[in-house]
């Protein structure tokens, strides 16, 4: 296996999830995509890792995933209480800091 | 690694087809037995009824007959359920419970994967039945669907955390991850020097298997902690809508991840395919290694099923509040004086 | 919620094993229906049996009926007299007596209006049929259920009632 | 699995076809579900279409030899994450319905934004490690993992279990309403 | 304001209520959930219309009818005896109970009296009927909560009993044993012997119920404080029987009126219970089996010598009149009032079944609860639907 099919998977996850944080207006969507990026990167740590045989990438992307799931729990909630206010959870309607 | 002791050296993929054939096997034969023992026979018995007698000696093939029933029901999909997830979410369970058995070692060469992560890898599958839970719940368009499947998720979950925990202990006590290191550990143990029955850890973690008892009960969602499948409440909760063979494929799924749960216990607690008194690397074990395995088994699933017929079930609320108030905090305790213990020993 | 106490999570764990060892040493409360049979007490209203002769198509029990399930069908006929150079008499014959099953409901009103004793109660209880017309019993049938019904129990001390025999 | 299996019982060519045929499956799936993902109006769907490219993920992981950290990604990604986002979604029922596709001008900017960062990043990535072929003999051990945790990353190890903590609180700050 | 627009307005307001009302922790979605008419729990067809917030409820609505047989436009067109075997099927458990009512109302217009021996054989079956019944209870509560075991004992042990009507009355749930004026027969040899065998038995179960369901923690965190009625609400509800004994009101009928039973001549005991909740309904019909099962016992010993029928003509024309008589049937206090013109058929029979009473305090009771508790306490309010529905 090459290093580069792992490296150019990653690289089309990437795109796609930008592609998504870009194009979607649905609040959790954006954060599915954002995970989908997350993951592109652990791949790529992950085979860096494969490549030079250590474990330091692993253990980044063991912190990435922590990261994560941190990330999912507050952007979940933010989700939630824009949803509250808003009645919606559309992110182009947050266009001001007024509540 | 790991390879099959046999007479004749086998190709590949005739190992690969072997081992698939024995994973079905050692899914379905717990689950047939489990079944059969404890929720036809020892439920009627305790009900001071004698269960099913028709079918086969006994009614022993009664399960046989009820799968032949639900093969011929129709495959009912509600008219307002998305069709795609609903039909895929009984497969979603399975999944996880066939990845499950993966992990568990019949005897000394007698494993499917014999990987580093062990039971940590049996916890992490455990968990992709909350998927298919949801799936069910939220294809099936049904209030009561959701219901069920919401508080699946908040009791799977919830579970989860006192279910890793409780196994910690004997992960700290035995040094490895590993199901077959596990196993190892217990059977060249030694209890402060005496090391006669070896050193099944449910001697030492007692609290831990109880908690893992608790726990295991509540991820089956089996009484007392059955709120996400209550008839009397949700209408059999995410079930509802199912028929036939997809219904059939979740009942499977209950029953042969209580097996496999209860080999897990097994494993980790009483030593798994190990008995007393004899030696661990004996090529004995390979063939009553099984055996033995599937004995205990069925002793630890005696006990979940002696609760499940005859405890009434929590609320939501008490039930998080076992599991957040009561189990955690043990389980952490049970951890720490591990731990303690086994750096000063 | 309040810590659990042991005891009675334990207790009721030993009421279901109890259940189990006396089931598995006594047997159950249940019988395999078709090839044990209970038998019913003597007063159980399984069905109803008709002695023809003392029938005299008086109609009571089918006005009596709730369910209007009873069919009587008679004639009035000229009896020959029984001493010789009397009146003939004018005798009512049965020519049809049935019960609908399909839509009684047991209740024995007419076993008890009937003033000639002409109906009684058996506890025979196995007569589904596949077909519900089938359910309509004819006098041949009824008659037939004569043979079923047991004689009248014996009164508990104390009793005044007096018992009455089944005429056969 | 099925690959990891392979290290023994297969010559070592043989392990490299497979494990090439293994990656194309899962790159090719991967790729269609999050592909469908980003488009498709229904939210479960996306979610559960997330899962696909997650579990993907675990066995790119596993293809790797990196075991313990694909078992990870099921347990947290699948176990815990996904979950709670099915989780919100279906306790935000306004969330349950189609959404509504984003207009057209916009998606085309996404979609250019998209393909420029592929081409650029895919383009340095060719450039940049031409044939460098991963070549593990065996995964990596668990307990090297644990090692390097606690003794080499024990800063950063800390540092996340802080920020966990931090947004627990911090979620349950947002989400509640008092 | 008509009363149909007055119920829209209150309809309107509960909404209104329900849209208004957040849950503090995290706001979820209002929806309305149907329970029943088809539903595990309601064990017939009850429907509950609840408005959730999350799993809380906020508004509650109990729709009757489903089950409606028209017993009081049935009763005009039959004759009296014919009435009892109709009026057997309104609380389907408990049968015999159900004809004792309207059988003494019309021994009342007729100004009849049921000799002794009757009497007590009455009071006898109506205390078993009410074994019978009532021991349901115990066991389904069981599995209304999840325990499955308890109601096969139940069906069980009630089978003793129901054995023991049959063997006197002929009937197992539908008896048509009572008749104006007395008895159709008189008990079997034996029977006596055997009934206390099967008391023996519901002692027995009593103490494995006290064990299984009362004594499991579980079950106690399941029902303490759950679905408390205070006495006043109950009585105001017209809430009887069990029920609001278990809420501390010490009335019951078969002490505190004369029900033309022979309930005065026996030694018992009222059970009460202070707290009124749904542990306390429990616990109440719990020790009312174990009076019972004294109460039949004592009837058994006592039984007069003597006729079991009084002189009445053989065709039943009732006086013109009226008479309205309640007892203490299992699920509370049913009562027949009976208008007759003096001719074959009553002119107009009218029901007072308890039930329906019963389970008129569920939008009250309701509010405010989790739906795993909505369970709990529509099994612990213990209806027949039967008996709500006529």
């Amino acid at each position: 296996m090459l290093l580069n099919q792992f490296l150019l998977l990653a690289a089309a996850l990437f795109a796609i999830g930008v592609y998504g944080v870009l194009a979607r207006r649905n609040g959790v969507l954006v954060l599915m995509s954002i995970e989908l990026i997350l993951n592109a990167v652990n791949i790529n740590l992950v085979a860096f890792s494969a490549v030079r045989a250590t474990v330091g990438g692993e253990v980044f992307a063991l912190f990435i995933i922590a990261v994560a799931a941190a990330e999912v729990g507050v952007g979940l909630a933010m989700v939630l209480l824009l949803y509250r206010n808003r009645r919606s959870i559309d992110l182009t309607e947050i266009d001001q800091l007024r509540g | 690694m790991n390879t099959l002791t046999l007479a004749v050296e086998l190709a590949y993929w005739q190992q690969t087809t072997l081992r698939a054939v024995i994973g079905l096997v050692a899914v379905l034969l717990p689950a047939g037995t489990l079944v059969y023992l404890f929720l036809f026979k020892m439920m009627s018995f305790m009900q001071s009824r004698l269960g099913p007698m028709e079918a086969g000696p006994y009614g022993s093939l009664q399960l046989l007959a009820e799968v032949g029933k639900f093969l011929q029901k129709e495959d009912i999909v509600p008219a307002k359920a998305d069709r795609v997830v609903f039909k895929a979410a009984p497969f979603v369970v399975l999944v996880s419970t066939f990845l499950l058995v993966l992990v568990i070692p019949g005897g000394p060469d007698l494993v499917f994967i014999d990987v580093d992560t062990g039971i940590f890898l049996a916890l992490a599958v455990s968990s992709i039945s909350v998927i298919g839970i949801l799936m069910a719940g939220w294809a099936s368009a049904s209030k009561y669907s959701l219901l069920g499947a919401l508080r699946a998720t908040g009791q799977l979950i919830a579970y989860e955390l006192p279910l890793v925990l409780a196994v910690m202990g004997v992960v700290i006590q035995a040094g490895t991850l590993n199901m077959q290191g596990i196993v190892m550990a217990q059977a060249q143990g030694e209890i402060f020097g005496f090391g006669g029955i070896g050193s099944p850890f449910i001697l030492t973690q007692f609290l831990g298997f109880a908690i893992f008892l608790i726990a295991v009960q509540a991820e089956l969602t089996q009484p007392p902690f059955d709120m996400p499948v209550a008839e009397s409440e949700l209408v059999t909760g995410y079930l509802t809508e199912y028929s036939g063979m997809r219904f059939l494929m979740f009942f499977i799924g209950e029953f042969a991840t209580a097996g496999i749960f209860a080999a897990l216990a097994s494993t980790l607690f009483l030593g798994g395919w190990y008995i007393p008194g004899l030696d661990p690397t004996d090529n004995l074990f390979n063939v009553i290694g099984p055996m033995v395995l599937m004995g205990k088994i069925i002793l630890v699933s005696f006990l979940i099923f002696w609760f499940r017929f005859t405890y009434p079930r929590f609320r939501e609320d008490q039930l998080q509040t076992l599991a957040w108030k009561v189990l955690i905090p043990l389980s952490l305790i049970n951890i720490v004086v591990t731990g303690v213990l086994k750096v000063v020993f | 919620m309040p810590t659990p106490k042991i005891p009675g999570l334990i207790k009721g764990l030993g009421v279901t094993m109890r259940t189990m060892v006396r089931t598995l040493t006594k047997g159950s409360h249940t019988v395999q229906y078709p090839k044990v049979k209970e038998t019913p007490t003597p007063r159980a209203r399984g069905v109803i049996a008709l002695h023809e002769e003392n029938c005299t198509s008086c109609m009571l029990c089918v006005r009596e009926c709730p369910d209007w399930c009873i069919y009587i069908e008679g004639h009035k006929y000229l009896a020959p007299p029984r001493r010789a150079g009397g009146k003939p008499r004018q005798k009512n014959a049965l020519d049809r007596f049935d019960i609908d099953y399909a839509l009684c409901m047991y209740c024995g009103i007419c076993v008890e209006v009937c003033p000639f004793e002409a109906l009684f109660w058996t506890p025979e209880f196995e007569y589904s049929e596949p077909k519900i017309a089938d359910l309509l019993h004819d006098k041949s049938l009824l008659g037939k259920w004569m043979e079923t019904v047991p004689d009248f129990t014996d009164y508990e001390a104390g009793s005044e009632a007096k018992k009455a025999q089944v005429p056969r | 699995m099925a690959a990891l299996q392979g290290f023994d019982s297969l010559t070592s060519g043989d392990t490299v076809v497979a494990q090439n045929i293994a990656f194309g499956i899962l790159a090719v799936v991967m790729i269609v579900a999050a592909l469908r993902m980003v488009t498709t109006l229904n939210v479960v769907h996306a979610a559960l279409y997330l899962v696909i490219v997650l579990a993907g993920a675990a066995g790119i992981f596993i293809l790797l030899g990196a075991e313990f950290v694909g078992v990870t990604q099921v347990l947290v990604y699948i176990g815990a994450i996904v979950v709670l986002f099915l989780f919100g979604i279906m306790l935000t029922r306004g969330a349950l319905g189609e959404d509504e596709e984003a207009n057209i001008e916009k998606r085309r900017m996404a979609v250019l934004v998209g393909v420029l960062v592929l081409v650029v990043t895919g383009g340095a990535v060719l450039d940049s490690f031409g044939d460098a072929a991963v070549n593990r003999a065996a995964p990596s051990l668990t307990a090297e993992i644990g090692d390097s945790i606690f003794s080499q990353y024990i800063v950063p190890f800390e540092a996340v279990s802080v920020l966990l903590l931090a947004a627990l609180i911090g979620a349950i700050v947002i989400a509640r309403k008092d | 304001m008509t009363a149909a627009t007055d119920a829209q307005q209150r309809a309107y307001i509960a909404g209104q209520a329900a849209d208004a009302r957040v849950n503090v922790e995290l706001e979820t979605e209002g929806m309305t959930l149907n329970i029943g008419p088809q539903h595990p729990a309601t064990h017939g067809t009850l429907r509950i219309i609840v408005r959730l917030d999350g799993e809380r409820v906020v508004a509650a609505e109990p729709v009757m009818g489903y089950m409606h047989r028209g017993y009081e436009k049935l009763a005009e067109v039959r004759t009296y005896p014919q009435v009892t075997t109709l009026i057997n099927r309104i609380d389907w458990l408990g049968s015999f109970a159900n004809e004792v009512p309207f059988i003494l109302a019309a021994e009342r217009l007729m100004e009849v009296e049921a000799p002794p021996r009757a009497k007590w054989i009455r009071t006898a079956l109506f205390e078993l009927s009410r074994i019978a019944n009532v021991v349901l209870f115990l066991g389904d509560m069981g599995v209304q909560l999840g325990a499955v075991t308890p109601v096969f004992f139940a069906f069980r042990d009630r089978e003793f009993v129901l054995n023991q009507i049959e063997a006197v009355t002929g009937g197992r749930f539908h008896p048509n044993f009572d008749r104006i004026g007395g008895l159709k027969d008189d008990l079997p040899k034996g029977w006596i012997e055997e009934t206390k065998g099967v008391l023996d038995r519901i002692r027995t179960f009593c103490d494995e119920m006290e064990v299984l369901v009362a004594g499991n923690e579980i079950f106690e965190a399941r029902t303490r404080n759950i679905g408390v009625i205070p006495a006043d609400v109950g009585l105001a509800y017209g809430m009887s029987g069990a029920n609001i004994r278990a809420s501390g009101v010490d009335w019951d009928l078969r002490r505190d009126s004369d029900m033309g039973l022979a309930h005065g001549d026996l030694d018992w005991k009222v059970w009460t219970h202070p707290d009124g909740d749904s542990f306390a309904r429990y616990w109440v019909r719990l020790q009312e089996v174990r009076e019972s099962c004294t109460m039949v016992e004592q009837c058994l010993d006592g039984i007069p010598s003597g006729p079991v029928m009084a002189k009445v003509p053989r065709i039943i024309k009732v006086p013109a009149g009226e008479a309205y008589v309640e007892t203490e049937n299992p699920l509370g206090i049913m009562g027949y009032y009976i208008v007759s013109k003096g001719e074959l058929v009553p002119y107009r029979v009218k029901i007072r079944s308890a039930s329906f009473n019963n389970v008129s305090i569920t939008p009250w009771l309701l509010e405010g609860v989790y739906v795993p508790d909505v369970i709990s306490i529509l099994a612990s309010l213990y209806f027949i639907l039967g008996d709500i529905d006529r």
